[in-house]
């Protein structure tokens, strides 16, 4: 296949010049998502998207968003010789389901300058491949979801809930991070009584059920609900608007969704993807190696505070502490790796209750 | 009592947009025309009215804004139907067919209007329209809880439109006309009644109704509208021959499957279900499975409307 | 109505024809199957929109784009297939088109009255709220009558009204039409039956393949001009039969019993009991609905029976499969060739092998051999005249009604049997191929087959069968020779009001 | 020579294939005035790339259009002959499900040979699906359950059961998918790899193909085809012939859904990374499965062109990307042209109209004609 790719490309390098005019509508800046992702979708992809646009706007670039016709690495492949015939010179792919079609796009066209979210790309066999002409990006998202447990403690809640869409790794650190935020702050408040029920919806769609499982929550007491499942989130802000209670949005700041998110624990995709470029078009591009954005490299954050209690100097404190990784604050929050489910997750503190 | 109302209003929440969309489908099917489309013109409805809502939201109060969305769903769905009718009646085209093609038109549609006029495929909307209580009606005991608190203005529209549609088919001249048509055309016909005029009618009417069932269906389960209803035309096109053609037993179907559908998703906020352990995929297809045994136990009959399906030839015996 | 022309994709149905209706008069209407009566009666009625000619009505023209028209202008028409909707009571389709309303909602009590009043007037007792699928033939006639009254319509159609009726409703049938003549209503009258229109027609117009051939008045012409006017050449009315060869006992059918549907106590078929042996024709006569329809359901294994024991040249066949009937046992013309006897979108080669397409002459090792079905058909369309315009390859759909029957006939016919059921064979045909059919029946008679014959026809029972029985309410109330009785008292006995066996 | 004409207009094959060319033709039109109306600089090459489909890119293009050709001939074959027999499978998207995951679990957790490997799978897969479709079929022939919704509702316990099963037997956390099946498992590929290199294509096409031409003897050169054709035609004359009715209706349930697992197992083994997605969304592929039966006239050599049509548009619309169309485009056009093949009966019946009169003016002409 990578041969075949190669192929693709000779003959693409032909065809670039005619086919890289702006008005047929191929973009200089291209950005690939998953087939079974959508473009706005309030969370990871739009975060992104508003990266690049950003960018392309203020240079005078043209982008686009390209989607295969399913998650195969051919079809990927494909759906690359598309964005590279159409022009395109710095691609973003934002799905880890580009992890092995990402291998051979990134040596089939190394002209042009790649970064890839969330995962590095592999081989066939599963060996990991960094070329000089991408950069794979990872977000440390347990720490961003970390600051709202603890927050969301600190501030007075007492039931608290995690909805995931699907139990991915993102995801995953996402739960995981914040029930040890909530761990922490219940640990330093010294109380007994805060309870965590913890769910993987199985979907990231918002539809009736998904809305009538937070609406039962909250019915059943759970005071706030993070909502790690990008489009889902809305049928959870629709619950809490009609049960009075209020949600922590994920991913960037979705505060403007609904009256009842009170924060949102986002990885600032937007900035990265921004700087990216600007590093790209600078000539300052340093690739062939995976980044790690954390606290320390202000890669996470909560967006749009609304709290009663907890202000923004305990923040501002708290987020010093995750950067400096004080006591191992930082390094102690478990991530995906470390437990099979959220209920083997060790507290002292919080009850869990996962429903499966 | 408070779970029961709780249950009893997250009930509505699947019960209502299905039981308005069932209805709709009926009105196609009793004038001859199969509709499986309706998935694809609640996508249409629900996509005009929340643009609507977008773009008039905080000019007008918003029980007047929804109002004005309902109106604008009916009217948008009745648009996007004429699709299917114009291809069923007029040009006597395979039914399936047309109606799959809506289907498969809506969202892709509805994602690439939305983004050309909003640059967003997702139309966010703030929820401003529930009831939290109607004076004096929410005194009543019980009832006062069920239906006059925390309520939308479409479940009392839901309900109006199984009484309207009762009424309609059963008493007026016009339903009388309409179910000939769906039976054997051939006797309107030969009476003078225009058969394709009364079919489109019918298919709008599907249309309309599909159209606010979009709406509806969006309304309290979501704070946007993002180019999709999960595939509840297809659920209502289920509850319409489960409710054997007929308003009043589609609407206990549709509370019937409303019912299964709410206790499959809220079954994590009981603790009882919790501490059983069981996935949560198997609770949501139960109601899928009891559906199938409830066929199997309950009353059956394949009757559906005869000419349904059928194009119509002026004058043929 | 002036010059009419209405072509049809490869046949001119009405070629130049010229009518007129005088006010008060009753005018039939005679030709052949396919002579486009019905269709110069649909353009009339606005059904069809002609090629040519222009429609007078009380002398000033008019243009009938649609039965609404033909409404307004006072035509009302009796459908040839009644135009009824099944699952409506009788009062819902007679108002259907000119409802009583106020402000859209229907007012069915001011419609009731006036149907009521109108089936007092004219004698036509008909059950209001019953749905049509329960009627009768004859109950389903009534209501397209009152129908047609209740829109007050001054030119009456009749199209082959009198084909389903038993001659006692003729007789009721042809006195209500004589009174609406009598109060000034001009009425078109089509049949195929001249005797009919002896009785009741003052002029008649005979067409013939689209054509028109003469207006006469019936007072002064013969049944034997008619029908030679009509099919162009001289007919045999009579059917010619030798006295029967009657040999052993074919068919016994003992003490049969099937019950209605539902919670009704009455059981549709109730004790019946009768033989048919083998060179004789036996008809079983009755009015529509009086069991003999489930008695052949059970005979031909359609219907599963309740009690009691049919055997097949003794052996039991009760429990056997219709599949196992239907092989080298029973042939069966069915009554309706549109549901049963045909499937319309195969051409006439799958359909001369409808039950015999597993057999080795047409299936090797459950392959279909063309080669052997497409000589069969052939061979059979040459036996059996069968007119169509592709020969093996014509979709049945295309042919005409006559045609199509014949077809059934020949499949029918050819197949080994012991037993031949035939129903209404000749339904809505005309002289001509009535006349071939029966040749045909008793040919297979006098080949010492088994016929067992069902027809509401009376004439047709009398002149084709070699005994009678009539079924009333489920049972069999008359076992008679054609000599010994008169068709009047067949029509008692299908009444049940001349018990007695 | 006229005479000659005469045949060809008259022959069934062709008025169908000339009814559908018309109404893609028209599809097309239509789809470029929706193109234009979107992105007028783009349209043209756009809808020229589209137009070109598979072959602008080159051998794997085409191997792509034949890879994306082969579950559909396959799904619209379930349907199509569900059709031809009076019946609407529309639960072929639960069959296909089912079957899909059979084939998973039997090519990623079994080991064995690499020649038998998939067999196997395969075969698993095909009766997953005939299970599921014995349900709605069972239903149907003994308890009078129209088939529409009892395949509906199966069609939802598959997409949550296979969710479940995928989650808990043969998983990939990172991905939300069901993990890799073994190399063995997969389609061989049986030289298409060397004449399409870079492309999916498998030996699955073979098997939907020679699936199609024995769906075709099976219906027109059987006596139980015969049969079955009857019972789809005429119920009431297919009872009066003796034709047994309720095992018919069993019968084509279970080879629809036999047809329909095949689609779902020959797909899910076709590549390595064609892994099963957990979602509550059904898979894309069987919800082609109407438009390709319809568009093909229910026919199943009719079928495999109509396939390959929407496959290469598929492609075609891929490309498109290129040129400014979103995947929305796509899908709008790819809709607009089953919309339009909607109408191909009309212009079929049209064609008829015409072929009837052309050979009934030759036959006037020639007198040869025998009308009645
Ligand atoms: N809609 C139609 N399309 C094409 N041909 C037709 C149509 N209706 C009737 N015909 C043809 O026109 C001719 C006249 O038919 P019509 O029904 O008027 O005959 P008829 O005299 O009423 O016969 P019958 O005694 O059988 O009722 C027939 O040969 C028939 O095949
Ligand atoms: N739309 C049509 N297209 C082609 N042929 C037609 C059409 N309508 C009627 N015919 C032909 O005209 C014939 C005569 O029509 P008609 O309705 O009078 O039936 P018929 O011969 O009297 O048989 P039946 O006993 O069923 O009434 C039909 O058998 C049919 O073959
Ligand atoms: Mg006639
Ligand atoms: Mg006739």
């Amino acid at each position: 296949a990578p041969q075949s790719a190669a192929t693709a490309a000779a003959s693409a390098e032909e065809a670039a010049p005619a086919a890289a005019s702006e008005t047929t509508g191929g973009g200089e800046i291209a950005l690939l998502i998953s087939a079974a992702g959508t473009l706005d979708d309030r969370a990871f992809n739009q975060g992104c998207w508003n990266g690049v646009k950003e960018f392309g706007d203020e240079n005078g670039l043209s982008y686009m968003y390209y989607q295969p016709v399913e998650d195969t690495v051919e079809a990927q492949v494909t759906l690359c010789d598309t964005a590279v015939k159409a022009g395109a010179k710095f691609i973003i792919i934002n799905s880890d389901q580009f992890k092995v079609a990402a291998s051979k796009m990134i040596t089939a066209y190394p002209d042009v300058t790649f970064i890839i979210f969330d995962t590095v790309p592999i081989d066939d066999d599963g060996n990991q491949v960094l070329t000089p002409n991408v950069l794979a990006i990872q977000f440390a998202e347990q720490q961003s979801t970390f600051l709202a447990g603890y927050a969301a403690v600190k501030d007075g809640y007492r039931k608290l809930g995690f909805m995931g869409g699907m139990a991915v790794p993102a995801v995953v650190r996402f739960g995981y991070g914040f029930v040890w935020g909530i761990e922490t702050a219940c640990k330093e408040l010294g109380l007994d009584d805060v309870e965590i029920m913890y769910n993987y919806s199985g979907d990231f769609k918002p539809t009736p059920e998904n809305q009538a499982r937070a609406a039962s929550w909250f019915q059943g007491g759970t005071e706030i609900i993070h909502v790690a499942a990008g489009p889902m989130g809305a049928s959870v802000f629709a619950a809490a608007e009609q049960n009075n209670g209020v949600v922590i949005g994920v991913d960037s700041d979705q505060s403007a969704e609904s009256p009842t998110i009170i924060t949102s624990a986002i990885k600032d995709l937007e900035t990265v993807t921004y700087n990216s470029l600007k590093a790209w078009k600078d000539g300052t591009f340093d690739g062939g190696k995976i980044v790690l954005y954390t606290a320390k490299e202000n890669g996470v954050a909560l967006a749009s505070m609304k709290f009663k209690n907890f202000t923004q100097a305990e923040y501002d404190d708290l987020y010093q502490r995750l950067a400096d990784d004080v006591d191992g604050i930082s390094s102690a929050i478990p991530t995906d790796t470390d437990y099979e489910s959220p209920d083997q997750i060790p507290l002292t503190c919080a009850k869990l209750t996962y429903v499966e | 009592m408070d779970t029961i109302t709780f249950i009893f209003h997250q009930m509505l929440n699947f019960s209502i947009p299905l039981l308005i969309v069932a209805l709709g489908g009926m009105f196609s099917s009793r004038c001859g025309i199969i509709n499986i489309g309706l998935d694809g013109i609640m996508i249409i409805g629900a996509l005009a009215s929340f643009m609507f809502i977008r773009y008039a939201e905080g000019y007008i109060s918003s029980q007047t804004l929804l109002l004005l969305a309902i109106l604008v769903s009916i009217v948008s769905g009745m648009i996007f139907s004429l699709l299917h009718a114009f291809a069923s009646i007029n040009l006597k085209a395979n039914q399936i067919i047309s109606g799959q093609a809506l289907n498969m038109i809506a969202p892709a549609f509805s994602v690439f209007v939305a983004r050309l006029f909003i640059g967003d495929s997702i139309i966010s909307f703030k929820n401003t329209f529930m009831i939290e209580e109607i004076p004096f009606l929410s005194q009543i005991p019980v009832l006062g809880d069920l239906l006059f608190k925390n309520i939308y203005l479409t479940t009392y529209l839901g309900l109006l439109v199984l009484w309207a549609s009762h009424f309609v088919l059963y008493k007026t001249r016009f339903g009388l006309r309409l179910r000939a048509c769906g039976e054997y055309p051939q006797a309107p016909d030969s009476v003078g009644i225009d058969v394709q005029k009364i079919r489109y009618i019918g298919v709008l009417i599907s249309g309309g109704l599909s159209g606010l069932g979009g709406l509806v269906f969006v309304l309290p389960n979501s704070t946007n509208f993002n180019g999709t209803v999960s595939g509840y035309g297809f659920l209502a096109l289920a509850v319409m021959i489960l409710g054997q053609w007929q308003p009043s037993k589609i609407f206990f179907a549709s509370l019937f499957f409303g019912t299964l559908k709410t206790m499959s998703a809220i079954y994590s906020g009981i603790p009882f279900f919790n501490t059983l352990g069981i996935p949560g995929n198997y609770y949501k297809l139960m109601p899928y499975l009891i559906t199938v045994i409830v066929l199997i136990l309950g009353p059956k009959s394949l009757a559906g409307p005869k000419a349904e399906g059928l194009p119509f030839e002026k004058g043929m015996s | 109505m002036q010059h009419i022309t209405k072509i049809f994709p490869r046949i001119v149905a009405n070629d130049d024809i010229s009518f007129q209706l005088r006010k008060g008069e009753i005018h039939a209407l005679l030709g052949e199957n396919g002579a486009g009566k019905s269709t110069l009666m649909s353009v009339l009625f606005g059904l069809y929109v002609p090629d040519g000619g222009r429609i007078l009505v009380k002398g000033k023209e008019e243009k009938i784009s649609d039965p609404h028209e033909a409404n307004r202008l006072g035509i009302g028409m009796v459908h040839q297939h009644f135009k009824l909707v099944q699952v409506f009571t009788a009062l819902e389709n007679i108002v259907l088109g000119v409802e009583t309303t106020r402000g859209g909602v229907l007012q069915m009590d001011e419609a009731r009255e006036k149907v009521d009043a109108l089936s007092k007037q004219y004698g036509l007792l008909v059950d209001l709220d019953k749905k049509i699928e329960d009627m009768t033939v004859g109950m389903q006639q009534r209501v397209e009558i009152l129908k047609m009254l209740y829109r007050e319509s001054e030119i009456l159609v009749f199209d082959e009204p009198t084909a389903v009726l038993t001659p006692q409703e003729i007789d009721e049938l042809i006195k209500i039409i004589k009174e609406l003549a009598a109060e000034g209503k001009s009425i078109i009258f089509i049949s195929h039956k001249l005797d009919e229109i002896q009785q009741v027609a003052n002029r008649c117009t005979i067409l013939r393949k689209g054509k028109f051939i003469a207006t006469v008045n019936v007072a002064e012409a013969t049944n034997e001009q008619l029908s030679e006017m009509m099919v162009g050449r001289k007919v045999m009315l009579q059917v010619e039969k030798d006295e029967p060869r009657v040999g052993e006992v074919a068919l016994h059918v003992e003490d049969l019993v099937i019950k209605a549907p539902g919670l009704s106590e009455r059981n549709k078929v109730n004790h019946v009991s009768f033989d048919v042996r083998k060179g004789e024709i036996v008809s079983i006569a009755g009015i529509e609905n009086n069991g003999q329809h489930e008695v052949v359901m059970a005979l031909t294994g359609l219907m599963p029976v309740n009690s009691g024991k049919i055997s097949l040249n003794g052996e039991d066949i009760t429990d056997w499969s219709v599949r196992k009937r239907n092989y080298k046992h029973i042939s069966h013309i069915p009554e309706d060739r549109h549901k049963h006897g045909l499937i319309l979108d195969f051409d006439l080669a799958n359909n001369f092998i409808l039950q015999s397409y597993f057999t080795e002459k047409f299936c090797n090792h459950g392959f279909l051999n063309s080669h052997s079905i497409q000589n069969y058909s052939t061979e059979l369309i040459k036996q059996y005249d069968i007119r169509s315009a592709k020969g093996p390859d014509t979709i049945v759909k295309s042919m005409s009604g006559g045609n199509q029957q014949k077809a059934i006939l020949a499949r029918e016919m050819d197949r080994t049997h012991d037993l031949l059921i035939a129903v209404q064979p000749t339904r809505g045909l005309d002289v001509g191929a009535i006349e071939y059919i029966h040749k045909q029946l008793v040919r297979e008679r006098d080949n010492g087959k088994a016929i067992l014959l069902i027809s509401l026809e009376l004439d047709e029972v009398m002149n084709v069968s070699d005994r009678i029985l009539v079924m009333f309410n489920g049972e069999i109330v008359a076992n008679v020779f054609p000599k010994d009785v008169s068709e009047r008292d067949l029509g008692l006995y299908m009444l049940g009001s001349k018990v007695g066996v | 020579m006229k005479k000659l004409i005469s045949k060809i207009l008259n022959n069934d094959a062709f008025g169908n294939t000339l009814a559908s060319l018309i109404s893609i033709f028209l599809g097309l039109i239509v789809g470029l005035v929706v193109m234009v109306i979107f992105n007028r600089a783009g349209a043209w090459p756009g809808f020229l790339v589209m137009l070109q489909g598979g072959f602008s890119d080159g051998a794997r293009g085409i191997g792509q259009v034949l890879y994306y050709t082969t579950p559909l001939i396959l799904v619209g074959l379930a349907v199509g002959f569900s059709f031809q027999t009076g019946l609407f499978n529309i639960g072929v998207i639960g069959q296909f499900t089912i079957a899909a995951y059979v084939a998973i679990i039997i090519g990623g957790k079994l080991s064995m040979p690499a020649s038998i490997h998939w067999i196997v799978a395969l075969i698993g897969a095909s009766l997953a699906g005939v299970i599921w479709a014995a349900v709605p079929g069972l239903l149907k022939a003994y308890f009078r359950v129209s088939e529409i919704i009892s395949c509906i509702m199966m069609n939802y316990i598959a997409l949550y059961l296979v969710n479940q099963l995928v989650h808990d037997t043969h998983y990939e956390s990172t991905t939300a998918m069901s993990a890799y099946v073994k190399k063995t498992a997969l389609m061989p590929k049986m030289g298409l790899d060397t004449i399409f290199p870079g492309s999916t294509v498998n030996s699955g096409l073979f098997i939907a193909i020679i699936m199609a031409i024995l769906v075709y003897i099976l219906l027109y050169k059987t006596s139980f085809g015969y049969s079955l054709r009857c019972c789809g035609l005429n119920r009431d004359a297919s009872k009066y012939a003796g034709i047994n009715e309720t095992r018919n209706i069993i019968i084509v349930m279970l080879i629809s859904g036999f047809i329909a697992g095949l689609a779902g197992g020959i797909l899910y083994l076709s590549a390595i990374t064609k892994n099963y997605k957990i979602s509550e969304l059904f898979i894309n592929e069987p919800g082609y499965s109407i438009p390709v039966a319809l568009l093909g006239m229910s026919h199943p050599i009719g079928i495999i062109f109509s396939s390959l049509f929407i496959a290469y548009i598929i492609v075609g619309g891929s490309l498109m990307q290129g040129y400014g169309f979103p995947v929305e485009t796509v899908g709008i056009i790819t809709a607009v042209l089953i919309y339009f093949s909607a109408f191909s009966l009309i212009f079929k019946n049209k064609v008829n109209k015409f072929a009837l009169q052309f050979s009934y003016k030759e036959s006037q002409k020639t007198d040869s004609f025998k009308n009645e």
